[in-house]
């Protein structure tokens, strides 16, 4: 029995709607009897994800009242942080598919993420840049925790590289107009933009700004981390996107067979949809606890659990990756891709990479 | 100087319009004063300003010998002037009972007080019921207020202000709306008031005014146009032609 | 003078306790052994049945609307977990700062509620609540941000019970805040103050004529409501030892006015009665179809509103006095 | 003359919860042109009557006829098309307009127009600008009357429009009214208190006690009979 | 300079959003917070018949406009209407619900994700003046925003209409009864309101997005607008927008670490200062 616990309405609906894709089509290919027992989802929505209380209730609710052995899912940090107490108390596993704070693994010895970290995916973007004839750059982030992680170690990472940081902004979170923001990067002309927000609407009013104003002409790049891109808001985007380099753990246009067929199967399960990050999480996290489960012989408790999770290895759809076995953190190749136009489709394509990348947070 | 209640040169203006023009007024303690004057003359702007509701442009209102322009409405009624209003203005809801123990209990300072129910202020609550025995409105005492016929509804705004047990009231056309029969025993109420009660009075019934009153002030444009005994204001000529007219012929 | 007394009965009667009430509070005592696997979603509706009493007060009762009222929640909220965070994790000490907390803000700001029209007051209680969730937001470092306060140690109640992981004490704890507290606040609008509240928000105009000073009455009453809401916040606090930016933030203050107009405002059992409809519907729709449920949820406001006007406990007592004649 | 209103078994109340029958049994009629006085005491039901006729209470049973329509399924907006013109006890004035635009939003073409209006009450014009919420107690009365009559009706609904005017005012509109009985221009519905002097001015009187009709008859013999007049309108009535 | 420009035009695009309701709430005292659920119906109209039909944006938009205002007659006719007389309390609960199911029946026909619209190239881009960019876009709003404005103040302060509904509202049983037809002033009028709602999500959606918790979103900006702007004044309401976008727009230039503090702290001063609004009527009655 697996309890997931995702917003599923409310402004992160899509957060968990990709995950439950995710979830399910690892199920939906590999059988739903895992070491001999079947398994049972239990999905609760604690929308808007952001309130610990209602994440925590959830979980103990799970715990208590549905008996579940695992408790899965989890795309934003406080949910991730509210319910850690209760993976700890009761010993159950709790598996991480999405929220991206360093911490999270930290507290409690029973979690384990499958997703990634932000300064995991933000630290190669800042050093391409330095390597790349990036030598000013103006950071806008959005004005919250994770945004002022990515901040913090694009900063950390960009300077120690020999490179200058000439500006920087945090953006309130769900600030529809960039404007003022974009003409002052526009009057202090930096070589590139570093921009964090939260995935959706902030970005594509970003990047329709970024082009209204005409930023890519006067000779300023735009550089990111992958989840302002990812491929759910990639098409609202649109054409403004083309051109734009950021470094990323998972791209729909990764090339390897075990991309291709997951994202067959998944266009085929799902064709409103696209895959995306979140989705590789939910079926990369939901593969864990099936070839942990087969370790342990189908027992769940968390300590077993854990330890058969520890080092494991695997390849995923976004290519090789192994559980850290001191943190239970994930350890991955970071990508840096450009936006291009495949078919008529736009795709992050990649062309240069950080393998087996390991969270720069925890050091 | 016995005066109770003075104005010193009192002035409101509404944007460039004059409500209120220079008006100094003295009314003695005790008296029985009437403000009559033509529809818009002021009348209901003055007592505004006496209450305090609306605050003047300019001039001073004297209570008691205390300055008390710049206070506040509640303070006035504290200092025993207590206004009742043209329209009436009560609480809908509230059963007359409630809201005339509401009255009776803020003028006895028990309005702050929060851990005694209100049933508990025995005091108050037969005073009220004393009061509205005394207006004749024992029958309606747990109505909602709102679903009382207007006639009704005015006895209460009455009511209201007498709970305050004032030592200067301010009536607004308190008779307006109440039958002629009902006026009179309405009058008698407030004439069986203690003599010390200085009352003043707008109405337009001249049949009640002078009957009641032993002075009276006539206002004009905002302004006063003369003060003097019924008598006088009978036979002035001016008085006759803005305001009486026939009024007193017939 | 012909003069007959009136009736005296109907006011005396109105502050007693009344058998329905009694068999009311029975509920949460036969709720605990009914459920005793949902003790945790049961003392999460008694801390928000007690905001949602604290918003009464002054919404109800004074007619002041409020948009920002998580603002107090928040404030309890964190006071109490900094407190726990930092030590002192007594619990009833830690309601103590919490209400005492929100009450200071909330006379601070009460200041600004007193004039204006519902629409000016529901915007300035909003602009408050937002500055302090933004204030909140930006000081990561001290609050933890969007990730929310972690380290939050409670010791155990009155240093004999300890929190556990099926909420036993949490719910006990809650509901004993709640009901010492609604005594309180049956008590406050019985009395000659909550009379004069309703004075204020039937005809404000009239309050001053008869002497009452009405800024006076809002002042006291928005800093009672606050200290209520931020006692409630405080358990929040520690019954789930965790504090999230969430507690600030408009859809927990938007949330609330629906709870309680739902059941009925000025009423008190309105706040209770409607906290526990609206979170029931919440929990069991979002349980069976949790992509949708906010259809259905929205469908029970809207027939609540076309088919019981006043919320629920306007249509019981509809019921009641149909039932009667 | 042709038969203007006739009411038979009229009951109506309030709705609501409670749902109170206030008006019981009422029959009466008037004439194209006529006037008449409709009297009673605190809370027997006049302003009820009146407001049953705009269509602005539960109307239980019973026939209204108004011009040969029945009245009861006419739609209370049309009913100012219809010829009725209603001037409300509480003045309902329309605070959030001017003067100017409280007549001019309901007016109808007819012999009465905002300039004869104006004429009859000078006080309007000077204040032709405030909003309705800036006048006097008098300047509403003045504005609710001077409203309805931009209707142009054929009856004329008047609930206690002398309360709260100067006296200078009240023998005007007197002398008005009682032109207008005279002519048969308009025909009259008038509720007052003060009996004396309405009496005088019309044809008919209708008397209501406790929503119920105990008098409907000509007003010249109930202005006589003083013993009447006592026991329905209280003591004190000239 | 720029940052005026993209202030005005920022305060422009918040004015169009809330304007509907400036005529709902403010002119009809009808507490509608499903102002946004009309808007995002017409952003939706909008952004399907651009995406799927084809249809041109200056064609699709106004249709937006028309289906809300459709939309708006049908609810007006069959619930709306019953709740003209209920407390604002009441219009609160239940237009909420109405954005509740709203909500989530466009997440099940148009999904969770972001709506995209191309606009047509004359709209795109700016226009390069000496000292000043002025987005095309931009200044497309501006236009509409004013004329938008202008006709209203016409239709409400200057039309027998418009001095009917105000009849209609302050007292609707006098209105009746003085020959105004108060059912069919409300109803379009609603249609109105919902019309303008829909306009302005149609035209909202190449800044603001579009999604299904749009209803739910907005609903503050809305408010602020209203309240600053004093309820049911049209210039009130124009100028708020336009000085909050500028305020807005300035302090995020000038000040940045501000951030959202500052369209708070202007709205809560203003309110201050004016408690009825800028141009709000004093205290009624
Ligand atoms: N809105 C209402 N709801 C319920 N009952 C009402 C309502 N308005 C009036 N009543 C009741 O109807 C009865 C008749 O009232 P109405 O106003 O018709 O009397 P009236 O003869 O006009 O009195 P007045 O001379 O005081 O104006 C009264 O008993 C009153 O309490
Ligand atoms: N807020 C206001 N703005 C503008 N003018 C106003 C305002 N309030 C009152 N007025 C005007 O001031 C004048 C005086 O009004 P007031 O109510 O004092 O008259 P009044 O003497 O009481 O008349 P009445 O006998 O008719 O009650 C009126 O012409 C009125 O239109
Ligand atoms: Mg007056
Ligand atoms: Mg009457």
């Amino acid at each position: 029995k697996i309890g997931v616990i995702v917003p599923m309405t409310g402004p992160f609906a899509s957060h968990g709607k990709q995950i439950m894709n995710g979830v399910k089509l690892y199920l939906a290919q590999n059988g739903d009897t895992i070491a001999g027992r079947k398994v049972q989802l239990i999905v609760k929505d604690d929308s808007p994800g952001t309130a610990g209380d209602a994440s925590k209730r959830r979980a103990q609710e799970l715990v208590i009242q549905d008996n579940v052995d695992i408790l899965a899912g989890f795309s934003l940090t406080p949910e991730a942080f509210a319910v850690a107490p209760v993976a700890t108390e009761a010993k159950k596993p709790m598996v991480v598919m999405n929220a991206a704070t360093s911490a999270i693994t930290t507290k409690s010895n029973y979690i384990v993420r499958t997703s990634m970290t932000l300064p995991q995916v933000t630290a190669p973007i800042a050093s391409w840049a330095a390597k790349n004839g990036i030598k000013k750059v103006f950071t806008i982030v959005a004005d919250y925790g994770p945004g002022h992680d990515a901040e913090g170690q694009f900063k950390k990472t960009f300077t120690a590289a020999g490179g200058e940081i000439v500006g920087e902004v945090r953006v309130p979170v769900g600030n529809p107009d960039f404007a003022p923001y974009l003409q002052k990067v526009k009057d202090t002309k930096p070589d590139a933009v570093f921009l964090f927000v939260p995935n959706g609407e902030m970005g594509i009013a970003f990047m329709k700004g970024f082009q209204e104003r005409g930023l890519a002409q006067a000779g300023i790049k735009l550089i990111a981390t992958g989840d302002l891109l990812d491929e759910d808001v990639l098409d609202a985007i649109g054409d403004p996107a083309l051109g734009v380099i950021n470094s990323f753990h998972y791209s729909q246009a990764h090339k390897s067979p075990e991309n291709e067929t997951f994202t067959a199967a998944y266009l085929k399960a799902y064709p409103k949809d696209r895959p995306n990050f979140m989705a590789v999480g939910g079926y990369d996290g939901m593969r864990l606890i099936a070839e942990a489960l087969k370790k342990t012989g189908g027992n769940a408790d968390a300590d077993k659990f854990i330890e058969a999770v520890k080092g494991m290895k695997w390849v995923s759809p976004r290519g090789p990756v192994t559980i850290d076995a001191a943190t239970r953190d994930i350890v991955q190749t970071v990508y840096i891709r450009k936006v291009e136009k495949v078919g008529n489709k736009l795709q992050n394509v990649e062309f240069d990479q950080v393998p087996e990348f390991k969270d720069p947070g925890k050091q | 100087m016995s005066a109770v209640l003075q104005t010193r040169n009192l002035v409101k203006k509404f944007g460039g319009f004059v409500a209120t023009n220079d008006v100094s007024l003295n009314i003695e303690r005790g008296a029985r004063h009437a403000l009559i004057g033509p529809n818009g003359a002021g009348k209901t702007t003055l007592i505004n300003l006496l209450s305090g509701f609306l605050e003047p442009t300019s001039g001073e209102v004297v209570l008691k010998g205390e300055i008390v322009t710049k206070l506040a409405q509640h303070q006035r009624v504290k200092r025993g002037m207590v206004r009742t209003f043209q329209i009436n203005c009560l609480f809908a809801e509230m059963t007359v009972l409630e809201a005339v123990s509401l009255a009776v209990c803020e003028r006895l300072g028990l309005g702050g007080h929060w851990w005694r129910p209100l049933a508990a202020q025995r005091d108050a609550v037969d005073e009220a019921a004393a009061l509205l025995a005394s207006l004749h409105l024992a029958d309606v005492a747990n109505e909602q207020t709102r679903n009382l016929a207007y006639g009704k509804q005015r006895l209460i705004e009455i009511a209201l202000a007498l709970a305050a047990k004032p030592q200067v009231l301010l009536l607004d056309e308190p008779a307006a709306g109440v039958p002629t029969s009902e006026s009179r025993e309405l009058f008698e109420t407030i004439a069986r008031l203690p003599r010390e009660v200085t009352i003043l009075l707008i109405e337009h019934d001249m049949d009640l005014v002078f009957r009641f009153a032993d002075r009276i002030s006539v206002m004009v444009n905002g302004a006063l146009l003369t003060e003097n005994t019924p008598d006088e204001i009978a036979r002035d000529k001016r008085v006759k032609e803005v305001y009486l007219g026939e009024a007193l012929d017939g | 003078m012909s003069t007959t007394a009136p009736d005296l009965s109907p006011l005396r009667r109105a502050a007693a306790w009344k058998t329905p009430e009694l068999i009311f509070w029975l509920l949460p005592i036969a709720a605990y052994f009914l459920f005793p696997k949902s003790l945790s979603l049961l003392s999460q509706m008694a801390i928000t049945a007690l905001f949602a009493l604290s918003l009464d007060l002054i919404l109800g009762y004074a007619g002041i609307v409020s948009l920002g009222h998580a603002a107090f929640f928040g404030l309890g909220a964190y006071a109490a977990g900094f407190l726990a965070k930092y030590g002192y994790g007594d619990p009833l000490l830690g309601l103590a700062v919490g209400a005492l907390v929100a009450a200071i803000v909330g006379y601070i700001t009460s200041f600004l509620v007193l004039r204006g029209s519902d629409l000016t007051r529901l915007m300035v209680t909003l602009g408050v609540a937002m500055m302090l969730y933004e204030a909140a937001n930006k000081l990561t470092e001290f609050t933890g941000g969007v990730d929310g306060l972690q380290g939050v140690e409670m010791h155990q109640v009155i240093g004999l019970f300890g929190f556990d992981l099926y909420g036993k004490t949490a719910y006990w704890y809650s509901i004993g805040v709640l009901f010492v507290l609604f005594c309180l606040a049956r008590r406050v609008v019985n009395s000659p103050f909550g009379l004069s509240l309703r004075g204020i928000k039937q005809n404000v105009r009239r309050m001053p004529a008869i002497g009452a000073p009405v800024n006076g009455r809002l002042t006291a009453v928005y800093t009672l409501g606050a200290a209520y809401a931020g006692i409630a916040g405080a358990l929040l606090t520690q019954t789930t030892q965790f504090v999230s930016l969430d507690v600030l933030s408009f859809p927990r203050s938007a949330e609330l006015m629906l709870m309680l107009v739902l059941g009925g405002s000025g009423r008190l059992y309105g706040a209770l009665i409607g906290t526990m409809v609206f979170m029931v519907a919440h929990h069991y729709l979002s349980d069976l179809n949790p992509q949708y449920w906010q259809f259905w949820l929205g469908a029970v406001l809207v027939l609540v509103v076309l088919f019981a006007r006043d919320g629920v406990m306007g249509l019981a007592q509809k019921m009641i006095k149909a039932g009667k004649s | 003359m042709a038969e203007l209103l006739k009411l038979e078994n009229v009951w109506a109340g309030y709705g609501g919860s409670a749902g109170s029958v206030v008006l019981e049994d009422i029959g009466f009629s008037l004439e194209d042109g006529g006037s008449l006085a409709l009297l009673g005491r605190n809370g027997m039901g006049k302003t009820t009557l009146l407001a049953t006729l705009m269509g602005a209470t539960h109307f239980k049973s019973g026939r209204m006829r108004f011009c040969g329509q029945d009245l009861a399924a006419v739609a209370s907006h049309r009913r100012a098309a219809l010829g009725l013109g209603w001037v409300p006890q509480e003045r309902d004035i329309f605070a959030s307009l001017s003067v100017e635009e409280n007549l001019s939003v309901v007016a109808r073409p007819g012999p009465w127009h905002l300039q004869r209006i104006y004429e009859m009450f000078p006080r309007l014009l000077e204040r032709r600008a405030n909003m309705g919420n800036q006048l006097s107690g008098g300047e509403q009365q003045m504005l609710a009357i001077a409203r309805a009559l931009m209707l142009n009706p054929r009856l004329l609904l008047l609930d206690e429009p002398l309360e709260g005017l100067a006296p200078l005012i009240v023998q005007d509109l007197l002398r008005i009214i009682g032109r207008m009985v005279a002519t048969g221009d308009m025909a009259v519905i008038l509720v007052e208190q003060h009996a004396h002097q309405i009496l005088p001015l019309t044809q008919q009187a209708v008397v209501l006690e406790r929503g119920r009709v105990v008098y409907s008859g000509a007003s010249d013999a109930l202005r006589r009979d003083r013993s009447r007049l006592d026991n329905w309108l209280g003591v004190g009535v000239h | 300079m720029t940052i005026i420009f993209d202030g005005l035009a920022a305060g422009m695009l918040l004015f169009l959003i809330s304007v509907g309701l400036s005529v709902t709430l403010g002119l009809m005292n009808f507490v509608n917070l499903a102002h946004g659920a009309f808007a995002m119906l017409g952003g939706y109209v909008c952004a399907l018949l651009l995406a799927r039909a084809g249809v041109p944006f200056l064609l699709a938009a106004p249709a937006g406009a028309i289906v809300a205002a459709l939309a708006g007659v049908v609810l007006e006719r069959t619930l709306y209407r019953r709740l003209y007389g209920a407390s604002h309390l009441d219009q609160v609960l239940f237009s909420i619900g109405i954005n509740f199911m709203a909500i989530s029946a466009a997440h099940y026909f148009f999904g969770a994700q972001q709506q995209a619209i191309v606009l047509p190239d004359f709209l795109r881009g700016q226009i390069k003046l000496p000292g000043l960019d002025v987005g095309v876009y931009r200044l497309f709003l501006i236009v509409i925003g004013l004329t938008l404005a202008l006709g209203l103040q016409w239709l409400v302060g200057s039309t027998r209409f418009g001095a009917q509904l105000r009849a209609a509202v302050d007292n609707p049983r006098a209105a009746r009864g003085l020959g105004i037809n108060v059912e069919r002033i409300f109803t379009l009028t609603f249609a109105l309101g919902s019309g303008l709602a829909g306009l302005g999500g149609a035209l909202g959606i190449e800044m603001l997005g579009l999604d299904p918790s749009f209803p739910l979103k907005y609903i503050v900006s809305f408010l602020i607008v209203v309240a600053v702007g004093g309820s049911g004044n049209i210039k009130g309401s124009l100028i708020a927008s336009l000085m909050l976008g500028l305020f807005d727009v300035a302090g995020k230039y000038y000040l940045p670490q501000a951030g959202a503090f500052v369209i708070y702290v202007v709205m809560v001063v203003m309110l201050i200062a004016r408690p009825q609004g800028l141009f709000g009527r004093s205290a009624a009655k």
